[in-house]
């Protein structure tokens, strides 16, 4: 189980996370709604070790996450997609899918764990030996999430993994998270399309202004309250 | 007052006008690693003006500014679109070509029995309007520091003034400084102008403080220098680069304890200080707190 | 011109390619560090001729063979690199693109003085490896130290792209140049890569001085601000971060500087070198392999 | 706009020159200054000590040649090609037995070309500007501009 709590992060002197604690199931779909600059992208980048928390525990399975390097919480098992995807342009598909196996040291596995990512997308095969910077939005979208799977994650963290990309490519790509998660992937998804998300997710938070307003399942909310706090946030007295 | 103390406080205020108009252009966000090129146009022009043609030497002065001054504004054209480390390249590279321009450049005129001139890369020397016309050693530091206390009230005022605020737009973010309705490519110019000016009379006033110039005198080294005066004095005031040459000249040089190992402390210097202070000791930061510290309780003193 | 003339002007331009290798050498450790931290490190050819140096030190003090020069050298190159990232980058703040510019300034001046107070000044002889080999091509004749220190920049850069293209560390190393913020996400550690990156350079740098001096026969302190120039005109005119604009704008300097040398002169030849670079900056700062004219 | 930054790179070309050119047109015979001018030959030999070399300067009135003898001489130097680098504080130069001659110690920094800077007072105040190359166990006057 993975387990964050009472998070406080900084930006300069601003706080983006006052005291963020939340849990996610394992094997389970979990999504975190909010608005713009609710602190879910800090809140992603402060569990990848991209950013220092100030106080707080992260926890995976019992294990301390919080102010280990980047590199160290890969190997501990975590992998973010981040948000705009981020892909090695200048490098090709099968060499982005290395980079992402770069904590790893077994060439065999390595070698099989590339096919098995062929296997699930069959369009990152095709183009292989392409530079990822022309690979089209989906196609990136699809890399990136290969790519974060390389490390063989026990948790995947997703960063608005539907932003800037088609409908249709959309229902793909969450077709693409259900299916990994029934072969036992844990996933922790920030999404502003709350309507596919809600979809998905077994569970879910809702994030507002640097603090968690409410968690529950799909359904325990009317979707329409979670769409209308999950954009513009809610105008509440006191959380 | 002591001969070398004078020599001392003439190379300060000298190199202060070329530290200064490489501050000019930091303030406007580019790096120039060129202004050595406007400080060799000011010396000379200033030195063939006297030696040549029997200029006086307040003319001589203000010519070798206008010439250094125009010259700027001209390179200023071509180099206009190109930021950061292209424009600092850049400069490098018109610097060294008006350097070797000058290693080629003979004019060599009889005057009292004797070929007076720029020879090449041999040099120009008897530059000798102060020592013919009886200017005192003192009196031309007078000038000096007058010039430079021109050039520094210049400032203060610019630095209350809308063009000020705009050269310091431009140089926080060019981009937006143009959507706020600014006429960069103009200001642009003009700061570069400006900066060529200030360099080229600092120029002027060398070759007749040293009566001789040669090109290799203005070599990047020369430029760098400039350049690391307002970075290690601070990007905050135009007092900042003076501050920088008077840590380099006046204490380290001038120290007996660091003779000759003066370059290797400036250069630690330099590398060490943007650790603890990126943009110099008296930066924006502090020279608005000591602003304030004036403003809330006025000097009861002078 | 009649045909001797030909000759000769073709020989001329011929050991300036030769001699080129260097500069692209230069040329390649300036792109590198600028490809992975978008900075660019000033005191590099300062610190390349201080490696030089420092294998005449060594030399000095051990009886080995002139070969081993280079070897020492790189050694040095490498060591002087490390120490470079540790005082001019490791603490500066990243975000001040003035401050990293300035801080590899105080190291340009301090390596140079150190050299300076070291050797007073004085310039010091440096063995040069089968500089009594002529190989005769035709009209032409190959010097022996110039094609040494041709192939032996040609095999540095193999290696070095074979390192970049073929290792893992080569893929860390395109990965945090290319997408900083993903290569920290896929573990890699950009502290580590960038100390590497410094100390690879630096390896080729001091290669890259160890040449020079072979090539020319001394060392002079007066040597390293020419090589920064030159250094950042191969860069720039060669693209900035790219290594095979390098290559290429290295020979094409090496080559042009001795053909300006043979129809101008040498005291007009570096005019004209300028003169490029002032020209490519204006009319296209992208270097030769950009794709448009276009600024910025 | 590639026209106007050609325009712009001739410009800046010409103006480089535009001093030069200038002058041609403005050279004409400048006043001759009826003012004593001094010259100066500078001797330098190698000491014991590395980098301290003894000079003997040679102070003669310009137009005469008369030697000149009871001015306060002090030398300097600084390093041409390491401009804001290299300097050496003006150490005093007595005179000698010989009029007209007085004799410096200079402890340079390091071995190449120095330019260094005569500065008379007393009688004459003057400068004059010598370049002396100095190398390891010898030095020698260079002519200049």
């Amino acid at each position: 189980m993975f387990e964050v709590s009472d998070i406080v992060a900084t930006y300069g002197k601003i706080e983006a996370l006052k005291g963020v604690s939340l849990k996610v199931e394992s094997g389970k779909i979990t999504c975190l709604l909010g608005p713009n600059g609710a602190g879910k992208t800090t809140l992603m980048m402060t569990i990848a070790g991209i950013l220092q928390p100030r106080r707080g525990a992260i926890r995976l399975d019992g294990m301390d996450l919080a102010g280990l390097s980047p590199a160290r919480i890969v190997s501990r098992g975590v992998a973010l997609v981040p948000e705009n995807r981020l892909v090695f342009p200048q490098m090709s598909v099968r060499e982005n899918l290395l980079a992402g196996a770069y904590q790893r040291r077994d060439r065999a596995g390595i070698d099989s764990d590339i096919d098995r990512m062929y296997a699930r997308f069959p369009r990152l095969k095709e183009r292989r030996e392409q530079m990822a910077g022309t690979l089209s939005g989906g196609e990136q979208q699809m890399l990136a999430v290969a790519r974060a799977l390389m490390s063989r994650p026990r948790l995947l963290l997703m960063d608005e993994p539907s932003l800037g990309l088609a409908p249709l490519i959309v229902a793909e790509i969450f077709e693409i998270i259900a299916e990994l998660n029934r072969d036992g992937t844990t996933i922790f998804l920030v999404e502003q399309n709350a309507h596919m998300a809600l979809k998905v997710a077994h569970q879910f938070f809702l994030m507002e202004q640097g603090r968690i307003t409410f968690s529950g399942t799909p359904g325990q909310l009317a979707e329409d309250e979670v769409i209308q706090r999950a954009y513009l946030g809610s105008r509440r007295a006191a959380g | 007052m002591d001969d070398y103390l004078v020599g001392v406080l003439s190379n300060i205020g000298i190199v202060s006008f070329i530290a200064l108009s490489a501050w000019l252009l930091l303030l406007t966000g580019e790096i120039s690693f060129g202004q050595q090129a406007f400080f060799a146009i000011g010396a000379y022009a200033a030195g063939i003006a006297t030696a040549l043609w029997g200029w006086p030497l307040g003319a001589a002065l203000g010519w070798s500014a206008a010439i250094a001054g125009g010259a700027a504004v001209l390179v200023g054209v071509p180099t206009l679109r190109l930021h950061g480390l292209y424009f600092a390249i850049a400069t490098l590279g018109f610097a060294e070509m008006v350097r070797l321009l000058f290693e080629q450049f003979h004019y060599r005129v009889m005057i009292d029995g004797e070929l007076v001139g720029p020879n090449g890369s041999d040099g120009f020397r008897g530059i000798r309007y102060i020592f013919e016309n009886d200017v005192g050693s003192l009196q031309f530091l007078a000038l000096i520091y007058l010039l430079l206390a021109a050039a520094l009230a210049g400032f203060m005022l610019l630095e209350r003034s809308r063009l000020g605020v705009a050269f310091r737009m431009i140089g926080e973010d060019d981009t937006l400084a143009a959507l706020n309705g600014l006429a960069v490519a103009r200001l642009k110019i003009l700061a570069a102008g400006l900066a060529g000016a200030l360099a080229g009379l600092g120029g002027g006033l060398y070759a007749h403080l040293t009566t001789y110039v040669e090109p290799r005198v203005f070599d990047v080294m020369l430029g760098v220098h400039s350049l690391a005066y307002g970075l290690i004095g601070g990007l905050g005031t135009a007092l900042g680069p003076l501050l920088g040459v008077v840590i380099d000249i006046g204490l380290l040089e001038s120290v007996r304890a660091f003779a000759g190992y003066r370059m290797i402390v400036f250069g630690g210097l330099v590398a060490v200080l943007l650790i603890v202070r990126p943009r110099g000791l008296l930066d924006e930061a502090l020279v608005h707190r000591i602003g304030r510290l004036f403003v809330r309780a006025p000097p009861a003193g002078p | 011109m009649d045909l001797l003339d030909l000759i000769d002007a073709v020989q001329s331009v011929a050991d300036g390619v030769l001699f080129g290798a260097t500069y692209a050498l230069l040329g390649i450790g300036f792109t590198l560090i600028f490809g992975v931290m978008h900075k660019i490190n000033l005191s590099y050819a300062a610190a390349s001729v201080g490696a030089a140096y420092a294998s005449l030190l060594v030399m000095s003090v051990v009886q080995a063979p002139a070969v081993l020069v280079f070897v020492a050298a790189a050694v040095a190159g490498g060591v002087i690199g490390g120490l470079v990232y540790l005082v001019g980058f490791k603490f500066i703040p990243l975000a001040n693109p003035l401050a990293t510019l300035m801080s590899t300034v105080g190291l340009l001046l301090l390596i140079d003085e150190i050299i300076v107070h070291t050797t007073a000044g004085v310039p010091l002889n440096y063995p040069a490896l089968f500089s009594d080999v002529i190989i005769e091509v035709g009209p032409f004749g190959l010097r022996g130290d110039l094609m040494f220190v041709f192939a032996l920049g040609c095999a540095c850069m193999t290696l070095l792209l074979l390192l970049l293209y073929r290792t893992r560390l080569g893929l860390a190393t395109r990965a945090v140049s290319q997408q900083p913020t993903a290569s920290l996400l896929c573990g890699i550690s950009t502290t580590r890569v960038n100390v590497l990156t410094f100390v690879i350079t630096g390896v080729v740098g001091g290669i890259a001085g160890a040449m020079t001096g072979a090539a020319i026969g001394m060392l002079s302190p007066l040597l390293s601000l020419p090589l920064t120039v030159k250094g950042l005109i191969v860069t720039v005119i060669g693209g900035l971060g790219s290594i095979p604009g390098a290559i290429i704008a290295g020979l094409i300097v090496g080559g042009l500087e001795n053909a300006f040398q043979f129809f101008r002169g040498v005291s007009e030849r570096d005019l004209y070198i300028m003169l490029l670079l002032f020209a490519f900056l204006v009319f296209r700062p992208g270097g030769i392999f950009a794709k448009s004219s276009g600024r910025d | 706009m590639t026209a106007l930054r050609l325009a712009g790179a001739l410009a800046a070309a010409a103006a480089c020159l535009s001093a030069g050119a200038f002058a041609q047109v403005g050279a004409q015979a400048p006043q001759a200054q009826v003012k004593m001018r001094a010259k100066a030959d500078v001797a330098c030999r190698p000491t014991s000590t590395a980098l301290h070399y003894d000079c003997t300067i040679r102070l003669t009135n310009a137009r005469t040649g008369e030697p000149l003898g009871g001015v306060t001489l002090t030398v300097g130097a600084d390093m041409p090609s390491m401009p804001m680098m290299h300097s050496v504080r003006p150490v005093a130069a007595p005179p000698e037995p010989e009029s007209g001659s007085y004799r410096a110690r200079l402890a340079l920094e390091m071995h190449g070309d120095w330019a260094l800077q005569l500065n008379l007072s007393g009688p004459l105040r003057d400068r004059v500007v010598a370049i002396v190359r100095f190398e390891p166990g010898r030095a020698e006057s260079r002519p200049g501009g």
